[in-house]
């Protein structure tokens, strides 16, 4: 395989080749954690975290707590609370759309309803609602795709 | 002719918007920045249509001979 | 405002023509009046123009129409001292144009151009890295700042000579006849232009000229600071000579080559980034 | 309420978007972004794709190819769905958002060119999808990284000078970006985009060179 050529054209052969792809980039990671792995002891961690890390039974954000007060305040850490006045509330976050929902109408404005990613999002946590969003929708991208090929042929 | 007609005005149009732009600008008139994306917008139309008008034949096009 | 951009247009138009000119003189041939593109592009606005039936139309016309609007920004964001990441966005925007030029008429030739367009694409690391290294010494990026800075500490051309000689590349990958100019290469007919005929490539031809005018004039004022409009187009005519001697002189590189030469210049900017990192923390 | 700490990179702060904890800011050089991408996700909705143009070799034959009506459509749905995945990549006020859109344009890009019935294309879109998948590990261990260490993920604290972000960050951020967009190794992209659909396979390219340009952004600002 070793033709011969200057060492540009040697190296363009390698490059020219997407099988070769997953290795060159691979080789750039290796690259990027070597260097962390050097820079690793001087870095200091951050107590303060945005979300609480250990689990607090009598919290009500205990993920697998059912009973507790469902509409109490809870302790969530939040960037911005001035941005999430329901702070605590499973509607803490609402679109502008569904917000105005939530004003005009006894029966629509809950989270569940207010976006895709409602459920997730009062599964996981109430201040990041955009994130909720983005999650559920590279999911339904991936569902998109995998039926789209699977079902294109009929 | 009646597309001749209508790149003439846009180029019209799309001119005038880039020389009031500059003007409103020069004199204080409109936010520079205003002025930088009118122009922006308005100049690629205006070569275009500009070039449009007049390269617009003004008779009955005959066909080019394509040579197939 | 506009007069300033009709005059960069023709400016740029008339570089285009020395280009022509000067790579014409170095191989001993007598080469085209310098004022050739000027009227090439005029003649071009006057021919009869359709758009292919291939051709995926809106597209078709629309990159012609961003081509001329990116590039009248860009000059926009040097006049105002704005920020060189913008320029920097502009130019990685003018590569989506080449390929959408190329992609958009269903012409092979066409596609051809635009795969390698794809392809060059790293010509613009080398931009990453200028920028790189100017935030490394300025500290901003905005123009009105690094023109500052350049007041009370002289030239950047100096300070910062890699990040020069990056840009340098990154402007001579972009002209006309360039050693890294594949996707026109004459062998695959004009590449991703091929099917842009008439008005569009009149259409082309402004865009382009613009662009010429802002690197070069870019260039000038990143690295050597804000001078009187007449040593500017002296300086940046100098430039452009420089550069036309290389065109004339190199052949075109092939396609992967053209890669990892841009490659390799921007990695050997990275480590002089690091290194002077290094010893300056 | 909110002011962008670093203007003289991006330039002045025009307008600010808050989703909850999530602050979306339009700074000059976001805003420009977001146009772009929106100009460019425009074009992919009304466009038709090109008809492409094959030579029969040693004759004066040429034929174009058929546009099949399904597949068209479902790459202009993946297009747009890239297209507003770039758009909000390209503003995003949040690492860890940023990331999400970012992982989404590459599976986006996948399914731009999945359908498309070519080996030589789908090799390379395979290959591609093995590194998008890969770019995901540094992707989001680079926003963990940053969490970990500065306790925020909002770009707004993220740019004050007292919040030092470690280099082994900012380093994963820019090759998850890499891997997800392929911003400078193009040759899967290339052979790529020897697929039809012209504004839909430059929908490609647009979305890793803007996600490209922000991460350039973020990690020169922190």
């Amino acid at each position: 395989m070793t033709r011969p050529g200057l060492v540009i054209s040697r190296i363009s052969r390698v490059l020219s080749d997407y099988e070769n792809l997953s290795a060159l980039y691979a080789l750039l990671v290796v690259g990027g954690v070597i260097i962390g792995i050097v820079t690793l002891p001087f870095i200091g961690y951050d107590d303060d975290q945005l979300y609480p890390k250990t689990l607090d039974p009598s919290s009500s954000l205990h993920p697998y707590d059912r009973g507790g007060e469902p509409f109490g305040t809870t302790d969530v850490a939040a960037q911005y609370p001035e941005n999430s006045p329901y702070l605590g509330y499973v509607t803490a976050y609402l679109t502008p759309f569904s917000a105005f929902l939530a004003d005009s109408t006894m029966h629509l404005g809950t989270t569940i309803v207010s976006h895709p990613g409602g459920i997730t999002d009062e599964i996981l946590y109430n201040t990041r609602g955009l994130d909720t969003v983005v999650e559920t929708s590279i999911l339904f991208v991936a569902f998109a795709i995998a039926a789209y090929l699977f079902r294109r042929e009929e | 002719m009646k597309r001749k007609q209508s790149a003439l005005t846009i180029a019209t149009v799309s001119g005038i918007v880039c020389v009031a732009a500059a003007i409103f600008a020069a004199i204080g008139y409109l936010a520079v920045w205003l002025a930088e994306i009118l122009i922006v917008l308005a100049f690629p139309v205006f070569v275009i249509a500009l070039a449009l008008w007049w390269s617009a034949s003004e008779g009955v096009a005959d066909i080019p001979f394509i040579g197939y | 405002m506009i007069e300033y951009l009709i005059f960069a247009l023709f400016i740029g138009l008339l570089f285009h023509g020395i280009h022509r000119k000067v790579i014409a003189r170095v191989q001993g041939r007598p080469g085209p009046p310098i004022w050739q593109e000027i009227l090439h592009t005029l003649k071009f606005s006057f021919k009869e123009t359709w758009i292919p039936k291939t051709a995926s139309q809106t597209l078709f016309v629309a990159v012609v129409l961003v081509a001329i609007g990116i590039w009248s920004a860009a000059l926009f964001i040097l006049l105002s001292g704005g920020s060189i990441l913008l320029l920097f966005g502009i130019y990685l925007l003018h590569k989506i144009v080449e390929h959408g030029l190329g992609l958009s008429s269903g012409s092979p030739y066409g596609k051809f151009g635009a795969i390698r367009s794809v392809i060059s694409a790293a010509s613009e690391l080398p931009l990453f890295a200028t920028v790189g290294l100017i935030y490394f010494f300025t500290h901003s990026l905005m123009l009105s700042d690094i023109i500052a800075y350049q007041q009370v500490h002289g030239p950047l051309l100096i300070a910062a000579f890699p990040a020069a000689i990056a840009m340098y590349l990154v402007i001579l990958s972009k002209l006309h006849y360039s050693p890294f100019a594949i996707i026109e290469a004459k062998e695959i007919v004009s590449g991703n232009m091929t099917e842009h005929f008439g008005i569009w490539r009149a259409g082309l031809e402004v865009g382009y000229a613009i662009k010429t005018y802002v690197l070069l004039y870019a260039f000038v004022l990143i690295f050597i600071g804000q001078l009187p409009l007449l040593a500017a187009l002296l300086l940046m005519l100098l430039i452009l000579v420089s550069l036309s001697f290389i065109c004339a002189v190199s052949p075109m590189l092939s396609p992967y080559d053209t890669v990892t030469v841009q490659s390799l210049v921007t990695g050997a900017i990275a480590v002089y980034i690091i290194v002077l990192g290094v010893i300056l923390a | 309420m909110f002011n962008l700490p670093v203007t003289n990179i991006g330039g002045s702060e025009l307008f600010v978007l808050e989703f909850g904890d999530i602050v979306n800011y339009f700074s000059v050089y976001t805003a420009a972004l977001f146009a772009f991408a929106l100009i460019f996700t425009a074009l992919a909705i009304v466009s038709r794709p090109e008809k492409m143009v094959d030579i029969a070799f040693g004759g004066d034959a040429y034929y174009t190819k058929e546009i099949d009506p399904g597949l068209l459509r479902f790459q202009r749905f993946m297009a747009i769905a890239c297209g507003l995945a770039t758009l909000g990549a390209v503003v995003s006020g949040d690492v860890f958002n940023f990331t999400l859109f970012v992982s989404m344009v590459g599976i986006t890009n996948i399914g731009i060119v999945a359908a498309y019935k070519n080996k030589h294309v789908l090799n390379a879109a395979f290959q591609y999808g093995i590194v998008a998948m890969l770019a995901t590990v540094p992707l989001f261990g680079g926003a963990a990284i940053v969490l970990a260490t500065t306790g925020t993920l909002s770009l707004w604290e993220l740019y004050t000078a007292a919040v030092a972000v470690p280099l082994i960050a900012k380093i994963f951020l820019v090759l998850g970006v890499m891997g997800e967009g392929m911003a400078p190794f193009y040759i899967a992209k290339a052979e790529i985009t020897r697929a039809q659909g012209a504004p839909f396979i430059l929908m490609v390219h647009v979305s890793s060179l803007l996600v490209f340009l922000r991460v350039v952004e973020i990690v020169i600002s922190m």
